[in-house]
């Protein structure tokens, strides 16, 4: 550990101690609190999900809006975290990338822990021309490749987004479908290919 | 009229009584109400299944039947739809959904100074023409329009 | 014992506006429920409505009918008091009769 | 994940451990790109919407409303007693007329802060004598059962109908209960890091096709309370508040929130505290 990280940690742990007593009153100890209390596990659903990680804590208690010094230090972990193939191949098969976004299936009470997970893509983004319902929370992603392609490293950083999106921006709404465990290598090699294969309706 | 029918049926319904003739056979439900349920017309599995189980043969397209539908439904499971004959001495409408495992969905005959309209809420499992029928002086005449369903209605 | 029925007669002009909704599962004959089994066809088949003593409407349903359901009808000739009474019979036998009045 | 629920202390340690990480080279960070199109109303929504007026003028909603008008004046449960007799929801006993809007609100006798169907419920259990238990077992309506409870919410919210909704955010323990209900909204956890703000939080947002309200603004809280209890056509099932919030915590891949809960309520007590001012219809209709 650098001498500049420890720093870093110091600080945060300072913000932190500082925060909760100036903007939340107790509100927020006491939210924690009834959550707690007031849940019961269901299905896979269990109630260490209640439980914030580093990160969560994090955006939690900064209103989703850490200082500076700290986003930089918390996507840099984020990224740290995520692992690559080991062939080096970051593109699968759009194709499989197409079917997965659509399925928005995963990790409720209600799912069947055995089943495959979904992507989610088509809750938040647009993405092919082909599926007029999508969702608004995320960017559109239509047209990926000629908007974003010349990017250095484009491929990287869609397989890296998609396995920690915490790695490019922080506190972002979307899931770590890697860093969960959610989607595998393949999966998530599939879904670079729906936004980078040329052939992909996405960049028809 | 059968203001006596319905006083029957009315204590029959607090009594039982009805129910018990209905087990031995005496009266079958459907001859409590005037007509009989056209078995035929509603099983029909396709759209000309079902008009030639209603006895529409011929059938002219009509500017004069007005078939009020969305062009997207909303939920397959209730799609509202309202029915306006202003074809003089229309006796009788009829409801069908041409996609559905049987189309006929509903048939109205009107008396004793009921419009020739209705309005109800349909199923639809699938994107599909709707149609209407209307029966007067003894014609039939049609109007239709697709519904796009997005959510099918009849899984549950 | 099926529901009552809600029987709604709004009087605008001389023309009884009938609105009915009744409580009834309408089940096609096609829905699975959780356990996987089908549902066996429970709807309502026949229907009439009588405004002021005499019979209106004749109606007949398939199970292609909302669950439900609600129909709309128009009478004219209908004044303010008149008695408005609904029935319906199932393809089991289950049956409901309920009155209202037009206002 | 590390159980560090209560504290900030707790949250400190936690930080530490993620910041021990040795940093790695920086992928390049792609410029933003241009915002999302699908501000404007599509054709689909314009369409339900010319059909709404009518939905709404016929609901099946009406039909429980009926039903829980009858069993509200019925002498029921172990006790034997009408709620019409026996319940108080705030404006005096068996007084139903805006009780609805002006919940949820704080009742000294059960020591609570309660939205309508939890008040409900603990009439039924104070009052009637029926178990809290048994109402807990099965408390939503499915395609072969609507519980009493929400036909007696049913009935309890058309009884607002058109009337302006008012919680009593200025007494202490609702307006305590509004700001818990906050930071329920703004606590993101599990899996997939989702808090109800992630979805809730924006303005013109929206997961597949469906509009997604922002709760924080009046008008966004307003539609989350617009409509309910509502008469879902899928189904063809009436759902309540209660419902909808457990729901919304199942997609939000939490684990399950206890019926009539302080958690819900407070959750309740900061939406409709939102709406605060605004006309409620009554019950509604769904998709």
């Amino acid at each position: 550990m650098t001498k500049k990280i420890f720093l870093a940690a110091a600080m945060a742990a300072s913000y932190l101690i500082a925060l909760p007593a100036a903007a939340d009153g107790d509100y927020r100890a006491k939210a924690i609190a009834v959550l707690k209390k007031d849940f019961q596990p269901r299905g896979q659903a269990s109630l260490d999900r209640l439980a914030e990680d580093g990160l969560q804590a994090v955006c939690n208690r900064t209103g989703n809006k850490p200082p500076e010094y700290m986003v930089k230090q918390l996507e840099a972990d984020q990224l740290a975290d995520v692992k690559y193939p080991a062939d080096g191949k970051l593109m699968g098969d759009w194709k499989s990338g197409e079917k997965l976004a659509q399925s928005g299936r995963g990790f409720t009470w209600s799912d069947d822990p055995g089943l495959p997970v979904g992507g989610n893509c088509y809750n938040c983004h647009q993405i092919s021309p082909k599926e007029t319902s999508f969702g608004t929370i995320g960017p559109t992603l239509y047209q990926f490749l000629k908007l974003r392609g010349t990017q250095p490293d484009i491929q990287k950083y869609v397989y890296s987004k998609i396995y920690n999106s915490k790695a490019y921006n922080a506190c972002s709404d979307m899931p770590r479908f890697g860093h969960i465990g959610a989607l595998k290598e393949q999966q998530i090699k599939d879904l670079v290919a729906l936004l980078l294969d040329p052939e992909s309706p996405v960049n028809k | 009229m059968n203001t006596t029918r319905r006083t029957v049926l009315k204590s029959a319904t607090a009594s039982g009584v009805l129910a018990g003739l209905i087990a031995a056979g005496a009266l079958r439900p459907t001859q409590v109400l005037a007509a009989e349920w056209n078995k035929a017309a509603f099983d029909a599995h396709d759209m000309p299944g079902a008009l030639k189980g209603i006895g529409a043969g011929a059938t002219a397209d009509s500017k004069d039947l007005i078939l009020r539908l969305p062009d997207i439904a909303e939920n397959g499971a209730v799609v509202p739809v309202d029915v306006v004959s202003t074809i003089p001495n229309t006796s009788s409408i009829w409801i069908l959904v041409e996609k559905n495992p049987s189309p006929l969905s509903a048939s109205f005959d009107f008396a004793n100074g009921a419009l020739p309209e209705v309005s109800a809420r349909l199923k639809m499992g699938q994107t599909s023409m709707v149609k209407a029928v209307a029966k007067a002086d003894g014609k039939f005449y049609t109007a239709q329009k697709e519904v796009k369903v997005t959510v099918g209605g009849c899984g549950g | 014992m099926a529901d009552p029925m809600k029987i709604r007669a709004q009087l605008k002009g001389d023309v009884a506006e009938v609105r009915v909704l009744m409580a009834h599962p309408m089940e096609t004959g096609q829905r699975k429920d959780a356990a996987g089994n089908t549902v066996p066809p429970h709807f309502i088949q026949s229907m009439t409505v009588d405004v002021g003593g005499k019979k209106v409407v004749d109606g007949h349903v398939g199970t292609s009918v909302s669950r439900n359901p609600v129909f709309g009808f128009k009478v004219k000739g209908a004044k303010v008091g008149d008695k408005v009474v609904v029935s319906w019979v199932d393809n089991k036998g289950d049956k409901r009769t309920d009155e209202g009045a037009v206002a | 994940m590390k159980p560090s629920l209560v504290g900030a202390l707790c949250a400190v340690a936690v930080m530490g451990a993620a910041f021990a990480q040795t940093p790695r080279k920086t992928v390049a960070k792609p410029a933003p790109q241009s915002p999302p199109v699908a501000e404007a109303k599509d054709a689909a929504t314009l369409e339900f919407e010319k059909f709404r007026a009518e939905m709404e003028d016929s609901n099946p909603a009406e039909l429980f409303e009926m039903k829980g008008a009858e069993q509200w004046k019925t002498k029921r449960g172990p006790k034997n007693v009408a709620l019409a007799e026996s319940c108080d929801l705030g404006q005096g006993v068996g007084k139903v007329e805006g009780a609805y809007v002006r919940m949820p609100r704080y009742f000294a006798d059960a020591d609570a802060v309660m939205d309508a169907e939890r008040r409900i419920v603990w009439c039924m259990v104070e009052k009637q004598g029926f178990k809290f238990d048994d109402i807990a077992k099965r408390p939503f309506a499915n395609e072969t059962f609507t519980p009493d409870i929400t036909n007696l919410v049913t009935y309890v919210a058309g009884k607002s109908r058109n009337m302006k909704i008012d919680v009593p955010l200025k007494e202490p323990k609702v307006r305590e209960a509004y700001e818990i209900g906050k930071e329920i909204a703004a606590y993101r956890a599990g899996p997939y890091d989702f808090s109800c703000n992630t979805c809730h939080g924006t303005d013109g947002k929206r997961i597949r096709m469906q509009n997604l309200p922002n709760l924080s603004t009046a008008k966004g809280a307003m539609s989350g309370v617009q409509g309910w209890p509502g008469y879902r056509m899928t189904g063809g099932v009436m759902l309540t508040h209660q419902w909808r919030m457990g729901d919304c915590f199942r997609q939000q891949r939490f684990p399950q929130p206890k019926y009539a809960s302080d958690a819900i309520a407070y959750l309740l007590t900061y939406m409709i505290g939102n709406a605060n001012g605004q006309v409620y219809k009554g019950p509604g209709i769904k998709r």
